[in-house]
This record gives C-alpha cells, structure tokens and sequence, in this order.
C-alpha cells in the first residue's frame, strides 16, 4: 500500500545519480590538514518549513553579505505551508562561484525528520553542528561534530518563541566559528526585522548566546573561516521577481491581470506592494490589478487591456501557460501586445512546484496551435530581470505581439546580490499608434494589417479614438480587418506575421559574449544558469586544460550573434535546465546544417539549481565523445 | 435653379442619424432571432444617443458572436475566442473606463465553456451589458444542445437533453448581479426599453434574450442532423438545405400577463411579462418568480432584479478620473528619483 | 471604415499568389482543338451553402464513381451556416489524382454573390454552365457558355423547393453534356436519398428535365466526356472522420467526451450514430457518451476513464488542443492512458475553421509545459482512419500515456473512395494490466511507476480492485507513486518516460515508402497530403525528368525506417501543409547532421487542399537551390 | 502457558477495523481544520461500512486537495489538476459506477478556477459525494482572497475582498443539485452525519465545509504576508515562522438555534444549524434561508436541499449494469460480421 507521506529525507547535493564519490587515494585526510579554509565553502542548513529558519538564514546571508564576502544563498523547500523539510544552502565563494558546491563543508542539523539521511550523505571531514535537543543521534565519527542545546538556549530566552529562535542561536554559532564580525551581524538582525525593536533585541541576544555558546563549550577543529572584503558600494539583496516587478512598474504597467502559482506569485505581489508607493496620482490608482478566476481569464483580461491599448502584464508558471495556449495565440494572430511572464518551475503537470527548470522554452516560443512563433526574453541576472522588465512592453506594443519573459524559480524565488538598477535609458515606445487624424492621414493606404513600412508591422487605432474602427477577431482577416477566409489572404497575413516575428531578432537584446582568444570551445546557456556558468568554465579549465568563451542568449528569436558565435568557434555546447535539450532543439531547427555539425547537447534537470561540476563533467563528456 | 429640398434625416440627441449605429449586412440564417436583436441593438444605441466609437463591441465565438459586424460599424470591437469575452472585457474596461462596453454572447458561449468568467464579471460587478442571445442550441456548430432552458415547449428530449439546464437569470440573481433582465428576440419594444436601461446602468446588466435558431432549434430529435427541415415537404429536402425563415413576428406582453408564441416549428412558448408588482430589488422573490415559471414551463421576462448601489468594479479599483489609457509617460513611469528610493529602502 | 461582409468572392484554385498564367505563346486555342478530353478535368461548382446543392453534388460525385472513374470531391465551404459562397470541387482523372487541379474546366455557375469573380478567374476556354435565373451577366466571349435556366426548370416542378431543386438541375445538364449514364444517376439519387420515394422522384425528375433541356437546346461545343470504366469491386464513399469512428467503435471505446469544434465534430457524432446499433448489450449501452461543457472537461473525463481502465477518446480541433494542454501534461506525467482526435483546421486562433492544414503536428507532439513527448498517429487514407481508429487505443495502454490522432479538415470532411475495412488482426492489447493477486504476485517488487522490465513501461493496477491502490498525482512521485521531491527520483522517473515513448518509434505504423530505383530524390510527406502525391510524383517527372521516391510517415516519434529513406536518397524534400515546416523540424531536432545535408523543406499552407502543381514546383524549385 | 487476550479491536459491519480507512500522516499546518474534515471521512466511510477499495478518492490541487493522501490509505485516487477534479471524476464514474466516488476540494479550486466544472457535474448529476473544504482563502499559495464567503466575521477587507463572495450552496441549490449541506469542521458529529448520508445518496451531494485556515485567514489586512501570525507576541515573529495551533474544539448545534464560535484569530463566527421544520425538497425555502442567513452575517448549515428522485448521470445514459470497465473484447469490439453489415450500408 502507497500512498504519500513526508519522505522527504536525505535530499543532498551529491544525489546526482551520475556522481561518484572521490576515488580512495584522491581523498585527503582531514584531521591532518591544517590550512585555513577561507571564503569558499558550502553551509547546508537543514529545517523545517514553518519554523521561522528562513529568517536566520536571511540574517546569516545579509551577515555575510555585508563583510563583503561573495556569497549566495539558495532555499530549497516544499510544496506545503508547514512542517516539511527544507534545505538552505548558503555558498561562500572569493571566485564568485553562485551555484550549489559539490559538496557540504559544514552542515546545520537541526530537522530530525530528515537527519539521518542528512548525516548519511555527508563526506567524511565535513562539518556538523547540530541541535542536541532534538532527541537524534549523532553516529558519524568521520565528521567534526560541533553539539549545541539550541532548543534549550532558545527556551531560556523565550519558552514560547523557542521552536523559532533556536534558528538564530545557529547562526550565532557560526558567527562565532568561523570569525563573523559581530557588529555587522547585528546589523544584519536590524535590518531583517525593520523598526521592531522587540524582535530585534531577542533575535540579536539569541544569536550572542549561540556565539559565546561556542566560545565557551566548544573546540574548534575545523579550518573554515571567514574573511571580511572590500565592500561593493551600494549593493543590496534582491529576488528576481521582485526585481521584475518593480522592472514592470518603470515600464508603465497599467494592468495586472493575475492568478496565483509558485513561483510566480511573488513577481505579481511585488507589483501589488510596490504600485501604490510608486503610481498613485492625485490619491488615485493609475493602474488596475485584478486577481483573476484563473489563468484563462488572466490572459483575457491583459489581452483586452492591449486592445484597449494599454499595458497588459500577467504572470505564471508552466500549469498556467498551458491553460493560456488558446488565449496567446488569439493576440499572436489578432496581434494585440501584452506581456506574459513565465516563472518556470519543474513541470511536466504540477510537477515539482517548489524546484527549478527550464522546461518550457520550447513551449513558450511556440505557444498555440497552428504556425506561430513568440518574442522570449530572458533575463539572467537580477539586474536583467529589472530592464527586461520594462523592455518587454516596449517590444510587446513595437510588434503587437505577445511577448514572454522567462525566468525560472531559482532566479525568481532566490535573495541575489544586486549591483543597482539603471533608470529606463528610452522613453516608452508604444509603436505603431495612430491617435490623431493627421497621423492617420498621414498614412497611405491604412488598414490595420497593412505593411506600409515593409516590415511587417501594421498601424493601429485604439476604441474610443473614432480613428478606423474595426472588429479585431481570431479569425481569418485582410489587411483592413474584413473577415476572409481566401487563401492568398490567408497566406499573405502569414507570411508576414512570420516576418515580422523574425525581424525582432536583432531588436532583442544581444547575447552577452565572452570570448577566449582560441575560440575553441564555446558555451551557450541563459537564464539563471548565468549563476554556475563561472564555475562550469573554471572546472572545464581545469580537467581539459582548455579555455571556454561563453555565450549567454538573452532573446528569442536567435540574435544574430549567436550564429556568428557558433560560427567562430570549433566546438559549442549548449548547456540548459531541461531533459529535452530545448535551446539546442531551436537551434537545429533554425541554424544552417553546417553549423549543427559543431553544436553539441548538455542538458539535465532535476530540480536543483545547476551544479558546476555536473555540467562541467558532462561538458567535457560531451566534448570526448564528439570527438570519436 | 430650384432649391434642392434635403432628404429629413432624423437624428438623435447627439445629432447622429440612425446610419451612424448600423453595421455589415448579416450573414445569419433568414429569420434568425438574433438578427432582430442586431437591429434593437442599432435602435437602442441611436436612442440613448451614445457616440458610436465611445461603444465597445464584444463578443465570443458563435452565430451570436458574429453579429457585432452587423451592427455599430463605427465602434471598435473584438470577437474573442469561445466562451472568453468577459475577462477580455474586463481587462478592457479597467483600462478605459469611459467606454460604453457592450458584450454578446450566445447560450454556448456563456453556458457552458463560458460560464466561469460570466460568474466572476458579475461577481466583480464590471461595467458592461452582457446580452445573451440564447435559443438553446449551438447554431454555429449545427444544433447540439446546450446547457440552457429550450425555447419551444414541447421539445422532445433525447438522453442528453434529460440534464436540467441552467437558468442563466436565476444564477445571475443568487450571484447578486446588479441588473438582471430577460426578454425576448421578438419582443423589440421591450427588449429596446431594456437594453436602454442597461447602457445607462453602471455595473454588470445581464439580459437573457429567448431567440430562436430557425435551422436547428425545433421539435424532432434528428434536429441535430443537418438535413433535418421543418415544413411538412421534410422528406423532400436534401442534405443541406437550410429553408428560409422570415422573422418572428413581435410580441410585446403587458406587465402581467402572458401570450403564446408560435415557433417556425410549430411548437409555442409562453411568455410572461413580470407584474409591475414585481419587487426588482428583493433577489428571492425574483428567485422565486424564475422557479414559479420553470414550474409552470413558461417564461418570465422584464426586468428582474436590480441594485444600483453596488459599486463596479473600476470603482472598486479606485481608478483616477482619467482613463488609464490615456496617461502619458509622465503618470506611468515614475521617476529616476523614485528608482533611487526604491534602491535606497532596499540597502536598508 | 472597414468590419466584415459577406465578401467571398472568387475563390479560385488558381489564386495561389505564385501562380502566373501560362505565356502567350503556350496558350492553345481552344476553339481549333478538337480532341476529346475523357476522364481528365476538374469540375468547379459555386453555389450558396444552405441551398441543398451538397446533395447535388454528391448525386454527381456518386455518379461518376459508379461508372467506375476515378473521381474526388472537395467541399470548400464557409464558417456560417447559411447562405455564403460553397465551392464543389469534382476533379475526374484515370490517373487516379485527387487534389484539387491546377484550373477548373468546367464552371458551374448559380451563386451571384461570387458571379463575377469566379468568371474572371477562369482561363480562357472554359466550359461555363450558368443559371440564366440569377440575374446575372456572362459577360466574357472566351468561354464555352452554356446558359440554363435552372431555377425556371425548377420551379416547374415545386415551387417552393425550387431554390434547391435548382441544383439537380446543374447536374442532369451535366449528365447530358458529358455522357453520364442516366440509369447510373438515378440509382445515385436513390442512393442518396434512402428509402424516400418522394423525395427520389422529385430529384430524378429535376435530373431528367435538366438533361433534356441540354439535349434540346444546347449544342456542345466542348471537348469534355466521360466514359465508364471497370469498377473496382466493393468500393464505397465515406469521410475520413466516420471512418475514425467507426474504427474507435472497432477499438472497443467505452467512454466519449466531447465538445463540438469544426471540422472534429462529426467523428463524434459518427460514434455517438453508430455506437447504439453496434455496440448495445441485452438492450443497454457499453459505452457512455457525455457532451462536455468544453474542451478541458472533455480531456478530464476521458483521463478519468483511462484511469479507471477504460478507453476514452475525445476529438477536436486546434483550438481544443491547446485548451487541453495542461490536462494532456497531468496523463503524460502520471501515465493515464487516454486518445485525442486533432482535426486539423486551419490556425492559429479560430483561424479558418472550415479550411485545411497540417498546423498542430508540432504542439501535438511537445503538447503541454516541461520537458513532454506523445506519441502521434497519422493516417493518410480512410482505410487508415479506421484502422488507426482502432490501433491509438491499443498504443495509449500498451504506452500508459495519451495518444494522439492527427488528421485534418480535408481527410475528414471530404467523402473519399473506399475500399473497405480490415477487421483488427490482433486482439485488444490492454497493456500491463495487473487484474488479479496472483498477477501481482508474480511481479517482482511491482511498484505503479516501477520499471519491472526495463523498456520504460510499468504494471499497473485498477480502482476497484483491491491491488496495490495508490494515489495517483501530477506533482513528482516515486517508483511506488509516493509524493517526492527528491532529485534522484524525479530525474530517474524523466529518463524512463523519454525512454518508454522512445521505445514506441518502431511499434508504430511504419512509413509506406515507394522507391524509385535510382534514389536520387525522396519525398518523405504526411496525412491528407497522400491524396496529391501522385501527381506531384508526375508533375515533378515531367519538369524535371527525375523520378522521385516517396515516404508517407504515418506516426511520431518516427520510425527507424524513416531514416533509413533519408540515408539511402541523395535529396529529400519533407513536404507538408503548413508555413513553419513542422514535421521538417523535428526531423531537424532528431536526425543526425550528415542526414540533415540532404533534407529540404516544402511547406506551404493557404487553407486549400494542397494542389499538385503548386508542391511539384516548389519542390523543383528547392532541387535548383539546394545545387546552387 | 497463559492465554494471551487478543486486543479487541472493534469491527465494522463489513468486519473492517477501523485501520482500514486512515491514510498517511497528515502534513498540514497543526490545527488546520482540513485535518478534522479527514478525520470525519475516515470514520464515515468505517461507519458506512463501504469496502475501502470500493472508494475512489477524489482531488484538484490545494491543501484541501492534498488530504486524500491522509486518510482511506486502500482506496485508488486522483490528485488531479486545479479545479478539474469534476470532469475526471465524471469520466471515472460512467465507466465504472460501482465505486463509491468521494471527492475533496478546495474554495479555491472550487469557485474560482473549477466552478464551470462544479456547475456541469451538478447539472449532471454524477453520482458522487463534493466536499468543499472552504477557508476562504488560497490556503496552499499563502493566503490570496478566494471567492467565497469569509470563515470570520468580522474580516476587514481589502479593496479586492470588497468583491461579493459566492455562496456555493445556494449556486447548487439554484441548479437543482440533488443533495445540499452545509457544515463546519468541528462539529464532527453533523458533519460525519452528513457525510455518511451523502455516500449513500445516489447523486450528487455538495457538502460545503466551513474549513478555517489557520495560517492565512485571519482579521488583519497583513494576512496576505506570510510573516504575519496572530497572537500577541506577533511582532516578535520571523518569516516564514507559522504557529501551532491545536484544532478547534468541537461544536455541535442542536437543529434550529445557534452558536458562535471563537477562531484563533480570535473572531467568532455564527453557526445556525437549520430547523427540523426545514423543508429540504423546496428549493426556494432553502436560498431564502440562505439569503437571510447571509444578511445576518451567520451561517446555516445541514441538510438544506434534497431531490432523491433526479437520476443520477450513469442513470441517465442507460449504462448496462456490468460496469463499463468490466467488460471485455466480447463486449467491447463488435464482430466481424457487424463490419460487413456497416460496410454493406455504406456501400448503399
Ligand atoms: C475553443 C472552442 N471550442 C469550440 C468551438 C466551436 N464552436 C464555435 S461556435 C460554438 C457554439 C456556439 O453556440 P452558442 O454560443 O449558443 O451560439 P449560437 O451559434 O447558438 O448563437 C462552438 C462550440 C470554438 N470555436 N472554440
Ligand atoms: C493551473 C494552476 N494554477 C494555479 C496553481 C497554484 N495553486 C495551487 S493550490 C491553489 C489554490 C488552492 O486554494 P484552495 O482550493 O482554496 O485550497 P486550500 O489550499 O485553501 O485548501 C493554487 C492557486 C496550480 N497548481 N495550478
Ligand atoms: S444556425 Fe440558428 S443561430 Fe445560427 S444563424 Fe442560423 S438560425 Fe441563427
Ligand atoms: S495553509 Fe491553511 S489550509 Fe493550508 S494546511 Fe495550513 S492551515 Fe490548512
Ligand atoms: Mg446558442
Ligand atoms: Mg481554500
């Protein structure tokens, strides 16, 4: 008999299944070693969900953060409110690496439900500080094992708040352990908590207990430690969808169309918290937001918003782009602008709604029944996630077209560190509008689908203006909107909306590349694979001795330099978050065969965030075999 | 010379002919109900001396949903996808509010692919008329049920038609919709006096309009082949052939009593027309009167319930005056100076 | 001011935009010629729908097949109900081809609203046969014009059916001018209309007065005939989409769900006619059918079905599809056996719903969000549409996954020549079916989504019946389909299911292939395009004095001997019906580069069925570029 | 030796233990009142004393929908997709009638996105038991309005929540469902009463469960953030810290008179069970109560409408009594003579 229950043990970076662990004359003894570790280790912070840890985690990353250590945090959690485990993974990193290590340096157990295997799957030599209170064993003599009451110190502060504040007495430990500036913690406390002083005090006092906690009972053993760095003026922590909304309300968002799903929800909540501060003229709203019945109306309602002739942004994740297919390929053919976000999370179905991927790219570029094809921006980073953010309207309403943003949990859902947003370096273009008479008489020969311009984008009236009116439909249309189902209008509206699609190609923004002088080997990726790609060359480098350029695609269509990237190089990989092999798909459909010849395949999902050494390995599997 | 005397055009209020309100010609099957309704939507709108490209023509996708383009030729629409025009609408009507926003829909369309979005626009209470040009079948897909009342009487049932259908009005009232009305295609009077007051009603106005598929909605259970026709040549007819129909001739019902109308196959239907006794703002006496008519197998038209007071939806979101679309750059992109204090609270 | 009227006007088969009137020179004079034409033109007849004329033209067609010539029928008629233009299309020809010609020879004219430009898009030396009743002018010199006076005949007879007896009238002069056999024709009228004596006599008479007036007051002065041929034995006319019905009665289909949707709808309404006559037990249903309120409900109820063990089809139309995405994703992710029916229509959005194309095959095959691949049925004939009918049952539970049917508007609604229908070869495959405890026993660690035998496909057990029930989930899940997040698990489950549809390839319906010995060039081609095949095959001869080799695929993911054609031919061009070359894509994706070398596109799309002259040139055209 | 005394251990009438109907532990938030609606499904289904295999377990997505993994851990299931458990619970139900068909949902799921499939399973008549677990909020995607009425009566309201909830019941009743209650989930004793009656019913009986959401629906505007929690030390809290709460006490109203009972946010809510004088075949009785009800800030719950004379839909399609998923090729494929005879007729 079957049925689910809360296994959720032993989730650890090394489950890989194509993992193998360090052969026996490779593995260093620990006990021996005594060099200091500095700034590039691996925390695991193993809790609940429901348990207020998030905000400890928070506080330990800010901490960090503001000593000037590079340092990034990943949350893994479950698809439910309370109780299940979740991981925090906080990675510390001179060289920049943001992706999950290979491995745990030092764990923090304090989830006995996932425990064992927590502590199973751990090297020898890491790390282990764990909460003694929470009646399991430790039976690892392998690891440096680091025992703290948590519970109990917690209980001595506050008996009611214990289950919660036991969280912060970890990261006074650690603090403590590996030598974090003390004054720079409590700031980071102050900032978590905003003016509470209540919170603020208790928090701060259990993490000086956790600290002098390990002062005073424990050894170090370790060789972790520490080291403050030059700080980066003016960074802050940002999620990508946070920063997407906030991108979205300096584009001109007039209209939020919306229905809840992990993990887009937050990109439209951004929007709703920020709104009100940023957009309110004389006391009134100078925007609407509807929380939607469902997706299908959400798409309805930022599709009659374009209609309307105003800015139209909806946002989702693979359930809801499914249940707007028929909806998307209304604008596509009508073309109507409108923006649709997609948050991708692991699908096929409801999938794993709290993991990570790149699943649906190949939908989104060609989303609907019938031959149609879609604008796709993909941002990269948190700073990207702000442009494109506005940048997707300016698109949307220049082709009259649905335009996506594709963005992905770990990018969205996940505290970046953020170097400042750049104020919108373009006014608003809202394309081709025609809103006066003049401007209408203007125009030789209009109609609403008419190529006047030759590239394949049309003019178009707004309701209410008395500018041309027109019934826009579904259906087949000519060139001044009438009804027709005759083959050459039929074929001649195709082709053009064809062109006109692919003339956006070098509109969009261009892939980011860096190139190694040899241009040997390439590597193209999007998305928030921008976040290992680092490591990904560095381990490449450093099993085939070989250089990597990189090309990062921020757009679909293919910007031309993409091709000419492909060209340049000898052998390109195409590295993704998908089983499928979507970019790389795109590219053998669209690229000149003698270019295929070159283009190699690296894809692999399994919820996590992509680990640099997986993909090196599997880079440079690819590269051997290639050569056979 | 003489003095060329000018054809008397008769204009309305706003000094518009009745020219300014028409549209394409139909391409509907002669004698379809909701041509006539086409034509009440003309007059209604000339009367209430709207500006024609301040309406907004909306619908789905059926023979209903193509009449926008034989009427109001000089207003913008869109004929959306099936079942779908009350969030497209939506989105557009908080956008530009000042639009006279004016939905057609048919018993398909609303009843069944349809029905949640038409639930959660007047759940919402969004500004628009919503006309349900209902005759109980698919027209355009060739006469498959559909989830609403029949309009003839009699109708045989096949096993399908067994389901209890929806009484869109009933539903609309338990929902609290804020102008309920029913009427039908060939009752011009009426349903001109009630269209008008539902383009003057600010909020959600649903109209219920009984208007009969001259082709496919009839009697025999082999209505559902198309070869199927109505006269007594029936086995004359081929495959095919759609007889022509001239139009229902009108009915008008004084408040209170009833008539019989005979259908283009000979069945009757009995309409109602609601008393002026009629409390139009208690919902459960009009619930009430709606279960009275089903019981009674007749229907009850006129205005069914009513509550002004409930604000729509573009109040709800507490919209500036000024429609949203037609801000500028300086209302919809907030600053450098914000950015940086956006950038600012975020440091901490 | 521009909104949609009833402008149908002159829709010809020569409006192709690439289409050029052949030179002066080449041009032969018609009145000199006297050569008879037997069996070898295209009739074109334009009438109103909703006049009755769809039974004339079906007496005709009937007619002509009885006489035993190769003939087909092509019904291009509007998206209303009544009273818009109606193209017939009769195309005779002992070479056996079925797509519509290159022109129309003989013109049937009886509808004023398309008088005009139907007349001036014929070439000189057509034969026209108008209805002088209509008020309108024959105003071109160059044509055979033979005026009558159908609806005056009519009248005659029955006044008030003289709009639709009118029609029979068209063809009785027609039986007259080329020869048909009257006794034939009156067996074809009685044929189409059953047992209604009254109705045959009407028409039979219409027939004969029509005859008769051509006899009396026509001289020919054309060189068209027919003559009867050896008729193959057995043959009979039906509509691609009855015979999927029938084929899904044959199937053994236990439960339909459905939603009306042009051009899908009557293979539901041919199940739901049919199924009470085959398929009743001791007076009661085997099988349920409900209407759906839309297309998501139908696609739930059918996996409902599939998950309580039974077989459930539902059909519809592109529209239909993608509202059916994410319920398509939810039975591929949790294996729920289940048929879908695409009748393709042209899009995208409500598109053209009354006209052809080949424009889902791509999203049916990568339908739904994540990483997604489904197995797709591709008949080409009405013998396939039934014999597929019943096979996508036996593939969906021998897969445990959706499977599609992929036809088209053309194959479905049109009545084509049949020769019959093979009773199923093989019993009914349920698939891994564990019905029993010592089934279950003899399994070794059965678990629902376990891979007991290593081609991807597990066991599965019914509600109902005690075995190892379990909840069954779109979100992640374990061997045992209990609820996980775990990397491992999830990344495991994805590799198997690549794998198990994978393994399908060759289990499907193998491409029919037709070599030429030389091998020099392929046609790999699909669907409803079987039926102009044979003269793109002559046509391309003729221009280019090659021979080609064709390969119809008949099913996704693609046979192995698909490759294998592309292997052995120098060039192939995949030739489909539509603007992205959809099927050209995924052999793009899929094949290895060097096959890629040699693969050309032909896609080309405008609703109409695809005409033989039109591919054979483009397919010339792409041999030229492809040397250069 | 001594005799060992076997536990007793109390049987059903079909000799089942108990044990047989529970499910895997629950991971809900403590003191959710999903949790106490399990509870009562476990000890419904023991009492009615159905085969646990002969129960299909019903679900969309939501918290609510999650809990058939926690209880009848014999019985088949299907976690299905958002709001569209009705349509695959119809297909399973025309195809295999002989299960006991129970399905679980949320508001959410239930009103907004799956309320056209509520409404079609209803009109329907699938014979099927419809748990609403309603909060009022998006309980799973932290803490959205949903579209029904509030748990707490005294919410403050955002500017969305404005926006008139939808009283599923008296939607049902309007459609003529044949079975309608209402019923909180800690009053386990109507509820399991209920519960029991509508598994026996053949047909399809909603049962509306007022469900409070003890991490999300709560009186403070803040409630949207999922940092917020609601006792006195709520300052103090971190993100993402959710309290335990135990569940609600017990509360069981006699038929006719009233109760108010205190949620942990600390608002009441007024529970009226309906009177014994109640008549539940009158359709119009019953939304009158509810409309009334509804004006007095209360809640009515019980039997509220019942027609145990509608046919059910696996009635209505004249399905042979061996279910359909019994039967084999015999029965299933027709012979190879009915494809001659189909071929015949076709040749004409
Ligand atoms: C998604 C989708 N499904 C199905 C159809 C096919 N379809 C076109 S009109 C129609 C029904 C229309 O019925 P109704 O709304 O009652 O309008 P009527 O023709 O009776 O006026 C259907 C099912 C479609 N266009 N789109
Ligand atoms: C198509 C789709 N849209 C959105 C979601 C995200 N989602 C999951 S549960 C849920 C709401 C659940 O609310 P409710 O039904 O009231 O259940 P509760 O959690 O309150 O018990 C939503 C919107 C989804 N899973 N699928
Ligand atoms: S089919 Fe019916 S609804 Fe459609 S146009 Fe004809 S009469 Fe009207
Ligand atoms: S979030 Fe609310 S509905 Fe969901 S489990 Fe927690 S208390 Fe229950
Ligand atoms: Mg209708
Ligand atoms: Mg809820």
């Amino acid at each position: 008999m079957t049925f689910d229950s809360n296994n959720f043990k032993g989730l650890s970076l090394s489950q890989d299944p194509q993992w193998q662990p360090p052969q026996e004359g490779g593995r260093r003894s620990w006990r021996n070693k005594m060099s200091k570790i500095v700034n590039d280790f691996t925390i695991n912070i193993a809790t609940a969900n429901g348990t207020g840890s998030q905000s400890a985690n928070l506080i330990l990353l800010q901490t960090l953060f503001d000593m000037g250590i590079p340092v990034s945090g990943k949350n893994l959690f479950p698809s439910n409110i309370s109780g299940l485990p979740t991981w925090y993974i906080v990675r510390l990193s001179d060289k920049g690496y943001q992706a999950p290590g290979d491995r745990t340096h030092i764990q923090i157990l304090v989830n006995p439900a996932t425990w064992e295997d927590d502590l199973a799957s751990l090297e020898p030599g890491t790390v282990v500080i764990w909460n003694t209170d929470s009646k399991m064993e430790m039976n690892r003599e392998d690891v440096v094992s680091y025992p703290v009451p948590m519970t109990k110190i917690a209980r001595g502060l506050n008996p009611k708040l214990a289950r919660m504040i036991a969280n912060v007495v970890y990261v006074g430990v650690l603090a403590e352990l590996l030598g974090m500036d003390q004054e720079v913690l409590e700031e980071s406390i102050a900032k978590q908590f905003g003016g509470k002083a209540k919170a603020i005090e208790l928090n701060a006092e259990a993490a000086r207990l956790g600290r002098s906690y390990c002062a005073e009972e424990l050894t170090k053993q370790d060789d972790y430690f520490v080291e403050a760095r030059d700080i980066e003026e003016g960074g802050f922590f940002i999620e990508g969808n946070e920063a997407i909304a906030l991108g979205s309300i300096f584009g001109g968002i007039q209209m939020l169309g919306w229905y809840p799903i992990t993990p887009s929800s937050s990109v439209c909540e951004g929007i709703i918290s920020w709104l009100p501060k940023l957009r309110t003229h004389e006391g009134k709203a100078t925007y609407a937001i509807i929380q939607a019945e469902d997706e299908l109306a959400a798409a309805g309602m930022i599709i009659g918003a374009g209609w309307a002739g105003a800015r139209g942004l909806t946002a989702t994740s693979g359930p809801g782009i499914s249940l707007m297919q028929e909806f998307i390929g209304l604008a596509y053919f009508a073309e109507v602008p409108c923006v649709f976000w997609d948050i991708n999370r692991v699908g096929p179905s409801t999938g794993l709604p709290t993991r990570t991927q790149q699943g649906d790219l190949a939908m989104l570029y060609e989303s609907s029944h019938g031959d149609t094809k879609h604008i796709v921006f993909m941002p990269g980073t948190v700073e990207e996630c702000f442009e494109f953010g506005w940048k997707v309207f300016d698109a949307s309403e220049k082709f009259q077209t649905p335009v996506f943003g594709f963005s992905d949990l770990d990018l969205g859902m996940n505290k970046w560190a953020c170097r400042g947003f750049e104020y919108p370096d373009e006014p608003m273009d809202r394309g081709k509008l025609v809103l006066t008479q003049e401007q209408m008489d203007s125009i030789e020969n209009y109609g609403r689908y008419r190529d006047v311009d030759g590239d394949g984008i049309p003019y178009r009236t707004l309701p209410g203006s008395g500018l041309d009116p027109i019934l826009y439909r579904g259906t087949g249309h000519d060139e001044d909107g009438t009804y027709s189902e005759k083959p050459e209008v039929y074929y001649k509206l195709m082709q053009r909306l064809g062109r006109k699609i692919d003339g956006a190609r070098d509109y969009l923004p261009a892939p980011i590349i860096k190139e190694d002088e040899k241009q040997e080997i390439g590597v193209i990726f999007y998305g928030s694979m921008e976040n290992s790609i680092k490591e990904i060359e560095d381990i490449v480098e450093e099993m085939t001795g070989k250089f990597i350029s990189t090309c990062r695609v921020r757009a679909l269509p293919l910007h031309s330099e993409v091709e000419a990237f492909i060209e340049k190089h000898e052998t390109v990989i195409v590295a993704e978050i998908n089983r499928d092999a979507q970019l790389y798909g795109i590219m053998r459909k669209e690229y000149p065969v003698h270019l295929l010849n070159k283009l190699l395949s690296v894809a692999y999902s399994d919820g996590m965030p992509p680990r640099g050494r997986l993909y090196a390995e599997r880079i440079v599997q690819a590269l051997e075999e290639a050569k056979i | 010379m003489r003095e060329r005397r000018a054809k008397v055009v008769k204009l309305n209020v706003i000094n518009e002919p009745k020219d300014s309100y028409t549209g394409g010609k139909s391409s509907l099957c002669p004698g379809c109900g909701h041509d006539q309704i086409s034509n009440v939507i003309v007059s209604a709108a000339w009367d209430n001396g709207i500006l024609p490209h301040k309406i907004a023509k909306m619908s789905g996708i059926g023979c209903s949903s193509k009449t926008p383009a034989y009427y109001l030729g000089q207003s913008h629409g869109f004929n959306t996808v099936h079942g779908r025009m009350p969030s497209v609408t939506t989105g557009a009507n908080v956008v530009n509010k000042d639009l006279t926003y004016l939905g057609v829909s048919g018993d398909g369309d609303s009843a069944s692919i349809g029905i949640g979005q038409l639930i959660h626009a007047i759940r919402r209470n969004v500004d628009m008329v919503y006309i349900v040009e209902n005759n109980g079948v698919y027209g355009l897909t060739k006469g498959q049920y559909s989830a609403t009342a029949d309009v003839g009487s009699k109708k045989k049932k096949g096993p399908i038609n067994e389901t209890q259908p929806i009484d869109l009005c009933a539903m609309a009232i338990n929902l609290g919709c804020s102008f309920v009305a029913r009427s039908f295609s060939g009752s011009k009077k009426q349903l001109t006096a009630l269209l008008k007051a539902a383009m003057s009603h600010k909020g959600f106005a649903l109209i219920d309009v009984i208007s009969p598929c001259v082709t496919f909605n009839n009697n025999d259970e082999s209505l559902r082949s198309y070869g199927y026709v109505k006269d007594n040549q029936a086995e004359l007819h081929s495959v095919g052939f759609i007889p022509h129909f001239s139009p229902l001739e009108q009915v008008e019902v004084p408040a209170g009593s009833y008539r019989d109308v005979a259908l283009h196959d000979g069945s009757t239907m009995r309409l109602e027309t609601i008393s002026e006794d009629h409390d139009i703002s208690d919902a459960v006496q009009a619930l009430s009167a709606l279960h009275k008519a089903d019981a009674d197998k007749k229907h009850v038209t006129g205005i069914l319930y009513f509550d002004g007071e409930k604000p729509s939806l573009d109040v709800d979101l507490d919209l500036h005056d000024t429609p949203l679309v037609e801000m500028g750059e300086d209302l919809l992109r907030p600053s450098a100076e914000k950015l940086e204090e956006v950038i600012a609270s975020m440091r901490g």
